[in-house]
């Protein structure tokens, strides 16, 4: 199977369609007319698109949860509560993973279950067993844009029922939604699938319906170069303005260190709106989400206050346009609605009394944020090369070659060679480049980087400096330092 | 030279692959021998790998939540095949949700589990409780 | 009553100690040569100056909370939580209002009320009440290092009883603990009165025993431009170490602009240095402290630990040897021990997470800093100008010029003209400047700043803005704009 | 042109003088003619001071926890004076510690009191309440 980055051609993606519309029950329920016509009538204020463009014109940062259950019921009372007690700007609706993996009888199963057992039973809402019309339940019952939230590598017939229920925002893409959350699932494949998604988008935004898109920054959410995921954005938005998106919203993951965490905004701002422009895609609106971080949290309540917060600050010094939130229950499992909300009150505080504050230009984030470029364009022209000028082609290859590499990523199309690890001040660096095509002296500095933790710790550079990584928020700091430091 | 084989996996469309990552090479350097099927196991290529390598024990993850259903049955498919009363340990975040982990123990045991871990158990208690298993 | 800045003679201290040691049925049983051997029994890691040099050397922030009650056996309960499931670093002896107002009679009424209703009808600890035996038991009872923390205009009965019994550390001065303490207490009296505590724990220290001192650093805790707190610092610090104290502690409470929080502590770690050396004072050892937001606080627990954590990133960032927590409950009343030991634990997650950065020379902070400076450097030099180079007569004076003058304190011995605002990012500035010696260019800056602030919210510099900013942190903001902004 | 007198102040020995300054601020802006005793005013000093100004009500706060000591037996001492039924309302943190507001509310209107406020009332709600209880 070979895959280009070109626009679907209408036999092409009308031959699918009927496929994937065939895949469970509720897909024949599914009409593009009709639903033009039914999100046509959502009010402005209520399109996720339009909410975003207006914060950016404001400056502001909104603050939106992740939030799902399998009972439709209980799912509308959780989004009302999110936003009438949590004061979330913006709603999600994150899917269970069974869905993600196209197990519409397992999710069925859970549903049961769920239902038996008065417990959630599912870790999210199972929109495709559900279908078009309760989803319209769902997303009509709630003061503010929703958005579906998955990890999902096909993701086909989600985003038609998603968008038909009503839904004006969906994230995902071809490469961030297969390589953390996939084992075997190709990138020819889910490239394909995301093409059909964005491709479906397209044709809604052509008759007149923005539907916005955002790919998922975070990857595996575990000490992720921001070079690498912000690389990652900028192809998965060429292969979605490609196939006609016109509105996108581009993520990445809260490492901790702030200047790095900044830089990882401006850099990700400045080469994103370069290559969209370079590809003649200058009518795509580019809007930014930060996510707190996103690896491991610690047990405690209280001390997990002070990572979201810390989150908080950072997405609004780096003024993105929304931070996605996390709970005081992120260690322990999908929280209940007040944890929910308490988080996104807390983010909600921080945010608004630093929203006056701007970080984006100060020295040591531009100096930082020119490294991450220089990075990202290393990446980013092999990508080119490897694909001729495609994208999809080079993004398939990038991997292959370790071209591309995530860390800790389950997929086996993944290199896996690249090791991240933090310096002395807690920014992430690489440890094993892998085959990342970073020039002699971009690979030098990371050496000296991590050479002079190794040396304040008195230690070697090693793995376990990766380990003591990975545990140290959850253990209550940024860099894992070794034992009686 | 009497070393313990240990089969290591997370269960059912789970793709949490850092702990399993970090836990199988932690386990490695404590000086078990350690086949790890990686994330996104079925209840069978846990049975299949077992047979296959002789395996002293199973250790099965599962983080997203759906854990109690994807570990129903797995020690009745056990038996089936001929692993009598191989050692069956649970850990990760077993269940959906922040819940008593009294019950949620008290549920796995039920199935069939060994010993039921709660959410962010110390690599050092694993390594502990597997020596105390082995009877070190 | 005329009172300058030289040490009292052995005569005059042992004189008035008579009477301060009579002011209360306790103080008959405080021995200056038992006590001092006693204190010398109390382990290095538990005496508070020892705690916060190492921790000065090693680069780290110490965490301590405020707390008292009124019963003695409660108290050591609720300390020992705090240090076991907060975390605290430092303990703290919060004294009641009535013994701060020395109003014996009263507390000895709240201590029996007290037992009778089974709850703390007393907001603080009333140790001289208790006298020098129980405060042994309470300080002997804890892991970690304890300091007497009140607001006591004439605090000499507490300082005798606090250090014989086993406190090694207190918090107070005759300006800081009096101006935002007192209505009628004239500076005369109140810096003679610190004189004495000076001279007391300076003649410890000659005997052997280092007790550390920290004039109160955030006066009335609200919008208070560092200029005037750390001038304020200053002066405390030259007075204590004229009366032989070593071992100070100098302070700061948070803004909320993180780059003016960082400026003020960089411009009181250089002016104190400079003006104890100045004054031959070099063998004095300084250290710091921030207190975490000191005005009103949000009513909601969540939006509070938003709070409570962004104080502790901007402490840690500011590399201070002590930050001062507050609470989720500070809206309501004086903490349950829980809601205490939950701000202390977000407070350490940040501080830790956040100790390997510095924002100390950061571009934007030295500038900044450099404008304090300024403002610092024209008030002390007109104090220094007003006595005659004497700084308790200049402090006195200058007071009574307005040349230095504490937004919203309640004594009259203040000229309560100086009116604060937020700048357009939150800054501090100065909607009226009084009597400050403020140069032109300095009283231009500010109003530059504050008509920018204005031009952006379409209204008048008025004292609307100081209104709408008082409320901001507790509505969730910091900037109090104009509703419909 | 029927101005209402209201004395405010804080009582006992607390220095809270933030929330003061801005009420005394605000009321007066909103049409009151306000006798500001500011912090640290005894049970004597408010009630002199409403006899000497004809006042139409006393609004006493406290912050730091001792209102409930401070404030018993300002009725009766009312009472004394000649100040049949002024209205006594109070606000601010009145008593230690967070507190079912219910209660606190309960053993005040016992003292006394017509009526009381919880933390952190706004200054509209204040404004609001006066002019009812003057009936306009
Ligand atoms: C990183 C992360 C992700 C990454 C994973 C990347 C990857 N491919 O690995 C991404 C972002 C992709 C992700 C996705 C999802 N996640 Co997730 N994720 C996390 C997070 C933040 C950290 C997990 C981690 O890496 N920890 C660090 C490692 C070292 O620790 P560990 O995994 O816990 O393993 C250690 C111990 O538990 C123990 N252990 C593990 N197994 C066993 C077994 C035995 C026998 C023993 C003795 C010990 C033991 O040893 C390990 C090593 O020390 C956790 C929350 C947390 N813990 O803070 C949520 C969490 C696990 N995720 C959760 C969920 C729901 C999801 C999603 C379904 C939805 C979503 N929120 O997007 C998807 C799942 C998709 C799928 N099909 O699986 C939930 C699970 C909820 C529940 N159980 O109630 C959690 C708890 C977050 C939450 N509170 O909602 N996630
Ligand atoms: C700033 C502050 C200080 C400053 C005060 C400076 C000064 N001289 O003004 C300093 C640092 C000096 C200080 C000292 C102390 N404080 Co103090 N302080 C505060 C704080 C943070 C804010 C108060 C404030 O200015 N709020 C803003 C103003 C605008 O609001 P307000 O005062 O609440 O008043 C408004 C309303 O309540 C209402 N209102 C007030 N009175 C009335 C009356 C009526 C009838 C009505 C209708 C409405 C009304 O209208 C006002 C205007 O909007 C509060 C906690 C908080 N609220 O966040 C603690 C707080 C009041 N302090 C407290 C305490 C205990 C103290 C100390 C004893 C000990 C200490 N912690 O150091 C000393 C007290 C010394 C003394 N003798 O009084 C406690 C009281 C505890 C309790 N009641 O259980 C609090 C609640 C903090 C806490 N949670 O522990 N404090």
């Amino acid at each position: 199977m070979e895959i280009t980055n070109t626009m679907l051609t209408n036999d092409q993606f009308f031959e699918e369609r009927k496929n994937v519309l065939s895949q469970w029950k509720t897909g024949k329920f599914v009409n593009f007319d009709e639903t033009v016509a039914y999100q046509k009538l959502i009010p402005n204020e209520k399109r996720f698109g339009n909410k975003l463009a207006k914060a950016k014109k404001e400056g502001i940062t909104l603050i939106q949860p992740r939030a799902g259950v399998a009972l439709h019921e209980e799912h509308i009372k959780l989004l009302q509560y999110l936003e009438d007690e949590g004061e979330a700007d913006l709603l999600p609706t994150t899917i269970d993973s069974y869905t993600r993996l196209n197990r519409y009888k397992e999710a069925e199963a859970g549903i049961t279950q769920s239902r038996e057992t008065g417990r959630s039973m599912l870790n999210g809402f199972p929109a495709v067993n559900y279908g078009v019309d309760i989803c319209r339940v769902v997303t009509s019952s709630l003061k503010n844009p929703v958005q579906v939230r998955h990890g999902t590598p096909d993701a086909r017939l989600l985003t038609e029922i998603s968008i038909a229920g009503g839904f004006t925002s969906y994230e995902g893409g071809g490469i961030s939604y297969n390589i953390p959350y996939s084992k075997n699932h190709s990138l020819e494949k889910t490239i394909a699938h995301w093409q059909y998604t964005d491709r479906l988008v397209g044709m809604y935004e052509e008759a007149g319906v923005s539907i916005n898109r955002e790919p998922f920054g975070p990857l595996t959410g575990t000490l992720i170069p921001a070079c690498i995921s912000n690389s990652v954005a900028i192809i998965e938005s060429l292969l979605a303005a490609t196939q006609g998106v016109k509105d996108l919203t581009v993520g990445y993951g809260q490492c901790g260190n702030l200047i790095q965490d900044v830089a990882a905004i401006r850099s990700l701002n400045i080469l994103m709106r370069a290559y969209l422009d370079r590809f003649g895609f200058t009518d795509v609106r580019v809007t930014t989400v930060f996510h707190q971080w996103m690896g491991g949290f610690p047990q405690d309540e209280s001390k997990s206050f002070g990572v979201i917060s810390w989150g908080a600050a950072a997405a609004a010094l780096a003024k993105v346009t929304k931070v996605i939130v996390k709970t005081p229950h992120e260690a322990m499992g999908v929280p209940t609605k007040e944890a929910n909300a308490a988080g996104l009150r807390a983010t909600k505080q921080v945010i608004s009394m630093l929203k006056d504050q701007d970080f984006l230009e100060i020295p040591a984030v531009i100096t930082e944020s020119e490294i991450i470029m220089s990075e990202m364009k290393c990446i980013l022209d092999k990508v080119e090369e490897l694909g001729k000028g495609d994208y999809a082609m080079g993004a398939i290859a990038a991997f292959e070659a370790g071209v591309i590499d995530v860390p800790f990523a389950p997929s086996r199309f993944n290199a896996g060679k690249v090791m991240p690890a933090r310096d002395n001040d807690g920014a992430i660096r690489l440890l094993e480049v892998g085959n990342l095509p970073f020039t002699q002296d971009l690979k030098d500095y990371h050496k000296r980087k991590l050479e002079q933790r190794g040396a304040f710790e008195k230690r070697p550079v090693s793995f376990q400096m990766v380990i003591d990584d990975v545990y140290a928020i959850g253990k209550g700091f940024l860099v894992g330092r070794p034992k009686k430091h | 030279m009497n070393q313990k084989t240990i089969v290591t996996g997370v269960i059912g469309a789970d793709v949490h692959a850092v702990g399993n990552k970090i836990l199988a090479y932690a386990l490695e350097e404590a000086g078990f021998k350690i086949v790890n099927l990686g994330v996104m196991v079925s209840q069978e290529e846990f049975i299949e790998a077992a047979i296959e390598t002789n395996a002293d024990a199973i250790l099965v993850s599962s983080l997203y939540g759906h854990g109690e259903i994807d570990c129903h049955g797995l020690r009745d498919k056990c038996e089936e095949a001929g692993l009598k009363d191989i050692p069956l340990l649970a850990g990760g975040n077993l269940v959906v949700g922040k819940q008593n982990f009294e019950d949620v123990e008290e549920r796995f045991m039920q199935m069939g589990f060994t010993k039921v871990y709660p959410p962010n158990t110390q690599l050092e208690t694993t390594i502990n409780d597997l020596n105390i298993l082995f009877g070190k």
